[in-house]
């Protein structure tokens, strides 16, 4: 996988279609792509297998192909029945995907923004979340959010919301890192029969390529991934820090033998992979793009506390957005940011401890 | 209706005997709008019944042992004793769809339950309830547009009872009637007598038929008047004694029976032993759920998740 | 008029040139209305201007060196770097609120404005402005049946412009006006030429009066065409070109322009001075932002409480 | 402070008027009251100061006076311009709630339950929360939301949903667990310039009385509270489960010294109180009503875990309400909820550690 620094300056998202995507038929062989196409691919690859499955957004169908053109070509290839371009109502069309999940159908629904969830919410945490617990019925759809910023939105296009949705029993929430994974988890999350949130980061879009299995390629929830071995320290993180980590880890390489988890799934937890790897290293720095107070970190360094508590060697550092808004300037929202190099200062300190 | 009334009856007597759990809301005054409603869909059709629409869940055949027992906390209760009275009491086994607190979530369900019809080429239609109160809630609004957009079989029934809780409709909204935002927003709507069964049928049943027939989305408001508190804890103190007794005379239950008779349908006895297996059938839901065990605790955490 | 045009030209300019921070809205199409509008105001009365009413924020007195700095990230600007764009530049002092993206919140904040002013009993008025597609969000809906319950004393004005980024108005709702669903939320509501400055200022500044003068709250739909993408990276390409090809012969600016020299109000040298004059306030205030200060990094954490 | 068992079957708040509150003009004096007689009566008390001050929600008006009956007689007093009865419909009400502020008037929004509040999530969370951080201007408001459960109402009346809030920047969180606290938070929440959510605990509303300071009696946000000292274990909490906390401490006295933090302010959390404790003791069981999962809880674990690492002895076990909605039947309830015996246990097992 080859990786190219994030925040280039390159308007991500906002302007080029994806270039065409080939999917290979069957199984077997990989292909090359972004993160953006690979999630394209996996929707592909699910409405060409399964007629249930159908996607609903605004600005989704059309030559327009949504904000960042994840579905251009959809409304060619599935019909207007099966991509439905939705009045600005996310309350609303959330609303009515929970419906049709219910009478069996698997909408896959597009915020075009993960800043706009909010609008939606009760139909995602009051609704959709309780039901199968409440009554017995299961509510299978999944909505994609674009999260994360690092490119110049400001407040409202680069929020990473998911500790609320994690906190909120019911739902199951996946942060791909990868391309391969991106693809995999979108298939799982669409075969899963509960209602799950995918996070998609934007900054990952186009600045990230990868191998990608061709066909129906799924990536299991529920499993993290230890994406970079090492002995003296574990990072645990998700999302598009997963690649300031491994930066991270590649420059302190000799100094600190850091493993890296992904945790790729935040709910539910893969608190094994998590605990044993802290366990075997003895020291933990846990960070993610989000805000850091009582954000996913909390849960992960409080587990750690409780349950691997024997086996820590030093505190628990953690990671994450400023407790402020977003800002939009780049000497601001670099600095609200974690980034590499608060990573390594982080880790040095950590293990120096 | 008469099972209606009865079961709601027996529910407000338990309560006041202090055998209940939790809350559990009144029905009476809104039988002729659950029933005559619930009477004109077909079997494969699905609703989304409220909180004021007991006569609905009964009429698709959830059976009053469950719903006792779901109002009593009973692991044989429609939910397990997970959710309170009538919240929750779903069985897509009987086109029910549960409801939550957070009331106009139902409509935008129904709305999607109505897509999934129309997505499928399924000759089925959604009916959903809602409340004066609840139509002041962007969300109907959202749904009504959409549905229109889409000429979803979707028929939405506003039960206009003149309050949400104990807020009077002109502290609600400007104006009395929901049918004209329903007209605006490209979804056709008919006012109701709420009272009168068989008209409330008639309407609920020419509208399911144009629905079905590819007619696009209808509302059907019908008014009536809640005639005890929003629920049992309510006095309703609030609410003009003048009107209740007005409305008293239009008494749902009765106007029908008085009907029946009039039109010598039914005869007394018929009538009487109408209520007496009513009280019957009521009274068997009521020991059912007492002598049913609790849940088990030790399943508490069991799904929350599909397998 | 002319610097709402001249200034977002420039912006369109600057970003071309890879100048620009972030996105940036385009205003062309949209001058009559935010300028109509806003010119009815009084300088006491508060606005609620979005991403297309440039027009208004100027009107209002908030300086293009101001606006442009924010543009741009910079110290000087509105927010001081913080929010993006016209995002966020409001000024209590100037009468203007600042919105956010999720767009309709800006016309409850507005009932809340004119609720405020209610309260205390003030002539004031409170000017909000939403979308077409902002018009499909419950919370429109919402705003209008609370405003008719309250009276308050609001104008709503909806630009519709025929899309809501890409999506045209038949997929987002039945019927081509909204003046119909705020009737039937009990709010007055005319419709306007959208991009006849004129009419909209006369209809604007009507329904002002009759606000301030107790009469309740109206809505005033101003119709036209976006011209440009939804932002500068949008280029649109959804829309049939000979709809654009139609509207551009309505260009709002140039059938502004070109009645004053009809009727003999101004003369040729006056409009190209006036252009001059634009195009150099324009240019000193982008002179102004690029040489201005970023914003402190070590402040970003300053601000996020009220002291 | 007397307190009563909480759980007894009692119809909490559903029904009855809290008695007629006597207001004791002027400071010095205290009286008995209710928790829910202190909320009433701290509202009055500043309506009665400032003119800026009205009351906003659905059914608080009239003889009626709230579900709750918290502002039951204050349409009488105070007229219908400031107790204003609203339709339903929290996005708009707390909508209009942020323009009133925006304009220097102090909407006090009564959520008719807690559960509600994800109906007005916007407003709060991307209107309200980052106003003054992004452009300057405050929004005093303050949400009164009436949460928790014990009290057999099911998954949505019974929600504590504070999370959510403490992860979102601009926002400040309380929650009272005495009727002088709930009355002084309350005074100072609508005193301060920022959009404050008032998380007042039905289980309490007259389960427990206690003095109350008359006329303007502040508590400061931002400070806890050590409602116990105690030299062996540290229990951090607040809201409801301070009693069921304070009454596990009584039961262990002479086995394990405990102390109890009640954070009181949950939003800007009171660290330094936390710490102090907590390195004094060695030993912390954090606890609250709301779902445990990346909860409250878990914000103070992770503080413990990085910045008390060193003198911590034990595991920080952590307790909150399962990762299920809320459950209404009692046998459900009372496993899904922390209580005294369960807290009792883990005080045991975190002192024997
Ligand atoms: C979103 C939301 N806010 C508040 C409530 C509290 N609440 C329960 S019922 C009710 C009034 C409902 O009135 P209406 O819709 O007219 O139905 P009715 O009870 O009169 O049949 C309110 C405000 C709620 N259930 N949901
Ligand atoms: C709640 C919410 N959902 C989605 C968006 C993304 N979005 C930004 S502008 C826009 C379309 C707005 O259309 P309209 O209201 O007609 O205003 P216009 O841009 O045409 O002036 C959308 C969907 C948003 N800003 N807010
Ligand atoms: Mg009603
Ligand atoms: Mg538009």
């Amino acid at each position: 996988m080859k990786r190219s620094p994030a925040g280039t300056g390159e308007n991500f998202g906002f302007s080029d279609a994806p270039s065409a995507t080939a999917t290979a038929a069957g199984g077997g062989s990989e292909a090359v792509m972004t993160y953006l196409e690979a999630i394209s691919d996996a929707l592909r690859t699910e409405m060409r297998r399964d007629p249930d499955v159908l996607v609903m957004g605004e600005d989704i169908a059309g030559s327009f192909g949504g904000a960042f053109k994840v579905t251009k070509g959809f409304e060619e290839e599935f019909g207007a029945r099966r991509v439905i371009n939705t009045p600005m109502c996310e309350q609303g069309f959330v609303g009515a995907a929970n419906g049709m999940a219910l009478m069996g159908l698997r909408p896959v629904v597009e915020m075009q923004f993960a800043d706009f969830i909010s609008t939606g919410f009760d139909a995602i945490v009051q609704y959709a979340a309780p039901n199968h617990y409440r009554w017995g019925a299961p509510v299978p759809w999944v909505i994609r959010a674009p999260s994360d910023g690092g490119i110049r939105s400001g407040p409202f296009h680069s929020q990473n919301p998911e500790a609320w949705f994690v906190h909120t029993p019911g739902l199951k929430v996946v942060a791909p890192s990868t391309p391969a994974d991106a693809k995999g988890l979108l298939i799982s999350a669409i075969r899963d029969d509960n209602p799950v949130i995918y996070f998609e980061a934007k900054p990952l879009y186009r600045s990230i390529r990868g191998e990608v299995p061709s066909g129906e390629h799924t990536t299991p929830i529920g499993k993290a991934s230890i994406v970079r071995e090492g002995t003296e320290l574990t990072v645990v993180t998700y999302g598009s820090i997963v690649h300031q980590s491994l930066a991270a880890a590649d420059r302190l390489a000799g100094e600190v033998s850091v493993e890296i988890v992904d945790l790729r799934t935040l709910k539910p937890l893969d608190t094994g992979t998590v605990l044993a790897s802290v366990r075997k290293t003895g020291r933990a720095v846990v960070v993610h793009a989000a805000n850091r107070l009582a954000g996913v970190g909390a849960e992960i360094a409080a587990l750690l506390a409780e349950e691997a508590f024997e086996y820590l060697d030093a505190p628990v550092a953690r990671l994450g957005g400023l407790d402020t808004p977003v800002p939009f300037s780049p000497p601001l929202e670099d600095a609200y940011r974690p980034d590499q190099a608060k990573i390594t200062e982080a880790i040095r300190r950590t293990a120096r401890f | 209706m008469r099972l209606t009334r009865t079961l709601d009856d027996q529910m407000i007597a338990l309560w006041k005997q202090g055998r209940g759990v939790g809350g559990t809301f009144n029905q009476r005054g809104h039988e002729a709008i659950s029933v005559g409603t619930g009477a004109a869909l077909a079997p494969d059709d699905v609703a989304t019944p409220l909180h004021r629409d007991l006569g609905c869940y009964l009429i698709r055949g959830m059976t009053p042992r469950r719903i006792v027992a779901n109002q009593l906390g009973r692991a044989a209760g429609v939910t397990g004793g997970r959710d309170a009275n009538l919240h929750g009491c779903g069985d897509l086994t009987l086109g029910i769809v549960g409801f939550i607190s957070h009331i106009p979530q139902s409509v935008s369900t129904a709305l999607g339950v109505a897509m999934s019809f129309a997505y499928r080429n399924e000759p089925r239609v959604a009916m959903t309830y809602i409340g004066d109160g609840g139509t002041t809630a962007g969300l109907f609004h959202e749904v009504l547009n959409m549905a229109a957009v889409h000429r979803a079989p979707l028929v939405v029934v506003v039960e206009n009872n003149q309050y949400a809780y104990s807020t009077p409709l002109h502290q609600q909204m400007a104006g009395q009637n929901i049918a004209p935002r329903s007209e605006a927003l490209g979804v056709p709507a008919e006012v109701v007598d709420g009272n009168d069964v068989d008209a409330v049928h008639t309407a609920a049943a020419a509208a399911v038929e144009r629905v079905r027939s590819g007619g696009g989305p209808r509302l059907l408001e019908a008014r009536t008047m809640r005639m005890l508190g929003h629920a049992i804890h309510d006095g309703a103190e609030y609410v003009p004694s003048g009107l209740l007794e007005k409305w008293k005379k239009r008494d749902p239950v009765v106007l029908y029976e008085r009907k029946l008779l009039d039109e010598g349908i039914v005869d007394q006895a018929y009538l009487d032993e109408s209520a007496r297996r009513c009280r019957e059938i009521t009274e068997d839901a009521v020991a059912f759920a007492e002598s049913s065990e609790w849940p088990d605790p030790a399943a508490v955490e069991e799904g929350v998740f599909a397998p």
